[in-house]
């Protein structure tokens, strides 16, 4: 057993958890136009699945897996996607991010208006952008958790 | 797509292009290196186009209002609200003049640094926050909105703090770091508690619209004194300036001379907030007192520390604190003399004094950083006992180093002269002792960079060195450029570009009109 | 041409004058002794024959230049050093000093 | 009375913010100072956003008798508030990876300590 994971119990109870957290992260990702919630909230959780992973196994054996530079490449998609959404903003109709895709067949289903239910396939871009600030989200703050976790271990 | 269709978006397009960029940058950084400077540059190059294009038309006379994801992007106000909701970006005379001022920075920063961090590791995200700080700064000139300033000045303070650590195989660099990251930090919450005053009061966010609404109470007055002191301290004005030689002098060269620049959006932001949002209902001669209260201590305190300093670039940021009190007197007396309609044509040569020395000292003090870099890069060294005897190896940097150092002590006919000139003219009318004190720091400007040259370049030669890289005299010479071209023609600079910079921060009526009215 | 408020300021002219002081400078110096020729004896620093002293012995190093300027104002520049003292919790506390006082600037020039 | 106490808890959180910025010589409880003030200045925001019976303007679950859309809040300092919490993490994360270089090399936390860079 290395020196900076836990016992097989946590590791177990870690490894079952870890989907769930991620599901859930995506969850709060995906609703982030119909309910609280959104972009930077699941990010964050999905961020935690993978400081409970580091906690439990260890930053060493989370990096041989999920390297740095993969996850701040993760990131900058994020970052890319939400830029490219608001530059296609104007270059289909008007206005950086405009929402053009209102009325299209992907999340551009109209709600009725008042009080209803909510239906996951409407929003415009708001979806979309909601992906990509959860990309960015998960993707810099695992990575900031992760290269602090490691700087630790080098002092011992 | 045509030149009409890009003339309209181009506000958000100088906005929106470096951001793709810098998140684009980790990932062309694993095709090589060559193909990472060359994407730099490009963005840099288009950046600069971008900038002086929009520029031509705004110098023209017209505003440019962009709001962001609305169906027209020049409605301001939505149909079903009274108020400007969205983030509207405005771009007048005064925030395009900065604009210009940071592309040019930051494009002769990007040349000087690819062969100036060549040795370094990690530039990719060198890169990557290089283009954040200039989203940052250019978001903070352009845009039209409290909070959106606020985001965009902790965009930069984040990028620079990082960069100044960029050499983080060195305690001082940390150091410096961290001192400009939680400096620069307490300064932002401040604005944004002082933003949230003026929204719990107005419901407004949009700077025009709440220059519309304000009505000077006593909340106004305690947000104001928030942004007035942050804003200060942001731009390194004496006595909150303790930051700036920590974070000047540890940071790479071509960083700090875009950190210069990055001083000089808080700066703007200062007389954003004193001029645009406050104007007509401020006690204008107060607040106008106290820049020049700032002013005169950030040159006489700046210039006098600046004279023992051993480090080149610890000096160097100390003039960089001396110049800045020549801004903030120029457009302090300019605020102080304009309360006086009497006065009201000194006010607006003041001010024209201030905002040209915005644009000088951005130029000659970069350029000043980045021939401090070169030294650096040779030697290996900050310290000035260590040098000697440069000039026989490295003649086109100290050739550059005369230019900046003769252009920053107000030497005639570069342009340093014409700013300080309209300066010394205008504060005599306040009172001569400005005047006076104003050139008494001229002198000891010019003093310690006779000090900087004797010791770097003069004597017997004693260290056996080249000179640096063609790339980074490319850097140097862009801005060597632009300070002859303002020397030889002041007249055309200010005015065609200075004066309607001036005029547009003076008239507040006009900057409401273009958002609020009909 | 740069108009101020009190005149102007025209670099051109300015060059020009710069030119003009140039000549006339040559032109003296062209009526000095011909006989000198920049070589040998009339280079020495010392003509009695004083050995002259090697170049790295009297290059004045940055730390020794203005010595009495910042000797004379010994009493400013110990006061200053005082308040640099690079702590950052300094630097805080002088951004809330000086905030309180622009209160109290702002709002005691309300009352008067 | 009972609605202002939210601001005073504001001013009482930023005095104890900066206390703890300017008194306490450790760089990290001075970044935990910087937090403080920043949850101040973002509890000022939520307590300007409340509107006395407004609701949140989400439809799904909206309680009946709630006329649309003006019973409902215009979410923008819970916007600000989120756009200030993301920044904060950005900051502090920042800082703390600062301070742990500052320790690796001076060996310190102690802001006296950490001053080669002064005068």
């Amino acid at each position: 057993m290395r020196q900076d994971e836990m016992t097989p119990v946590v590791k177990t109870i870690a490894a079952i958890l870890f989907p769930l957290i991620i599901i859930f992260s995506f969850y709060v990702i995906m609703h982030g136009h119909l309910t609280p919630g959104g972009g930077f909230q699941g990010g964050a959780i999905g961020a935690s699945a993978i400081v409970m992973l580091i906690a439990a196994y260890g930053a060493k054996y989370v990096r041989e897996r999920a390297k740095e530079e993969n996850l701040s490449i993760f990131e900058s998609i994020g970052g890319i996607v939400f830029v490219l959404v608001g530059l296609l903003g104007f270059l289909a109709t008007s206005a950086f991010l405009y929402n053009f895709l209102v009325g299209e067949p992907l999340f551009g289903t109209i709600p009725p208006f008042g009080s209803n239910s909510g239906i996951l396939n409407s929003g415009g871009i708001l979806p979309i952008l909601n992906i990509a600030v959860g990309m960015k989200v998960i993707g810099g703050l695992a990575s900031v958790v992760l290269v602090m976790a490691l700087a630790g271990g080098d002092e011992e | 797509m045509n030149a009409d269709w890009l003339l309209q978006n181009s506000p958000a397009l100088i906005i929106a292009i470096p951001l793709l960029a810098a998140f684009l940058m980790p990932v062309i950084d694993k095709i090589g290196r060559r193909a990472r400077n060359a994407f730099a540059i490009i963005i840099l190059v288009i950046e600069e186009m971008l900038v002086l294009f929009l520029a031509y038309d705004v110098f023209g006379g017209n505003i440019h209002i962009y709001t962001m994801g609305a169906a027209n992007p020049l409605t301001t106000v939505p149909a079903q609200a009274a108020v400007p909701i969205r983030i509207v970006l405005e771009v007048d005379a005064m925030g395009i003049f900065m604009a210009i001022i940071s592309a040019t920075v930051c494009l002769a920063a990007g040349i000087y640094s690819l062969a100036f961090i060549e040795e370094e590791k990690g530039k990719g995200k060198y890169y990557t926050l290089l283009l954040l700080i200039l989203v940052g700064m250019l978001g903070m000139e352009l845009t039209g909105d409290m909070f959106n300033l606020f985001v965009f000045l902790e965009v930069l303070s984040i990028a620079c703090a990082a960069l100044i650590a960029y050499r983080s195989n060195t305690g001082d660099a940390v150091e410096g770091a961290f001192k400009f990251l939680i400096i620069s930090s307490i300064a932002a919450l401040f604005v944004l508690f002082a933003i949230a005053l003026l929204y719990a009061q107005y419901d407004l966010l949009n700077m025009a619209a709440l220059a519309h609404a304000i009505t000077y109470s006593n909340l106004d007055k305690i947000a104001l004194v928030l942004l007035v002191a942050a804003f200060a301290m942001k731009c390194g004005s004496v006595p909150m300036h303790f930051w700036t030689p920590d974070a000047y002098s540890v940071a790479p060269a071509s960083i700090t001379a875009i950190l210069v620049a990055a001083s000089q959006a808080s700066l703007y932001a200062l007389f954003r907030v004193c001029f645009s949002l406050y104007n007509v209902t401020l006690n204008l001669a107060t607040i106008g007192g106290a820049l020049i209260i700032f002013g005169l201590l950030s040159m006489f305190i700046g210039v006098t520390m600046a004279l023992p300093q051993k480090d080149i670039k610890r000096l160097m940021a100390y003039h960089a604190i001396s110049q800045t009190g020549y801004m903030l007197l120029g457009v302090g007396v300019g605020l102080y003399l304009l309360a006086d309609p009497e006065f009201s044509t000194y006010g607006i040569k003041a001010m024209e004094g201030g905002i040209f020395h915005i644009i000088n000292h951005a130029m000659y003090k970069g350029l000043l950083f980045l021939t401090s870099g070169a030294i650096f890069y040779r030697l290996k060294t900050r310290n000035l006992n260590e040098m000697g005897g440069l000039g026989h190896s490295m003649k086109w940097t100290a050739i550059f180093f005369i230019i900046g150092a003769l252009a920053i002590a107000g030497i005639p006919p570069f342009n340093g002269f014409a700013s300080k000139l309209l300066i010394y003219e205008a504060a005599y009318k306040v009172s001569p002792i400005l005047s006076i004190i104003a050139m008494l720091v001229s002198i000891l400007t010019l003093a310690s960079f006779v000090k900087v040259f004797h010791s770097a370049f003069m004597g017997p030669k004693i260290h056996d060195v080249e000179e640096v890289p063609r790339s980074m005299l490319a850097g140097m010479a862009v801005l060597t450029f632009v300070i002859i071209l303002f020397g030889l023609f002041p007249g055309w600079v200010v005015g065609n570009i200075v004066h309607p910079a001036a005029q547009a921060l003076a008239e507040q009526a006009a900057y409401i009109q273009a958002v609020i009215g009909g | 041409m740069l108009r101020t408020t009190g005149g102007y300021w025209d670099p051109v002219l300015w060059i020009i004058a710069f030119i003009v002081v140039a000549i006339v400078a040559y032109i003296i110096r062209a009526m000095g002794r011909s006989d000198y020729s920049g070589k040998g004896e009339q280079r020495k620093p010392y003509i009695s024959g004083v050995e002259e002293p090697e170049k790295e012995a009297v290059h004045i190093r940055a730390g020794n230049i203005y010595w009495g300027f910042l000797e004379s104002m010994k009493g400013y520049y110990n006061a200053m050093m005082k308040i640099h003292t690079g702590i950052v919790n300094d630097y805080i506390s002088w951004f809330v000093g000086i905030s309180a006082l622009l209160f109290i600037f702002v709002f005691l020039v309300e009352v008067i | 009375m009972i609605y202002s106490i939210p601001f005073y808890t504001v001013v009482i959180l930023i005095l104890v913010g900066l206390y703890a910025m300017i008194f306490k010589r450790n760089l990290i409880k001075m970044a935990i100072g910087l937090t403080i003030v920043e949850s101040a200045v973002n509890l000022f925001l939520v307590t300007l956003g409340y509107r006395e019976g407004g609701v949140a303007p989400i439809y799904t679950n909206l309680p009946s008798g709630i006329s649309i859309p003006e019973g409902m809040v215009l979410p923008v300092p819970q916007a600000l508030t989120l756009t200030s919490i993301v920044i904060g993490v950005a900051i502090l994360a920042l800082m703390l990876s600062l301070s742990m270089m500052i320790y690796r090399h001076y060996g310190t936390l102690d802001s006296r300590k950490v001053r080669r860079l002064k005068e």
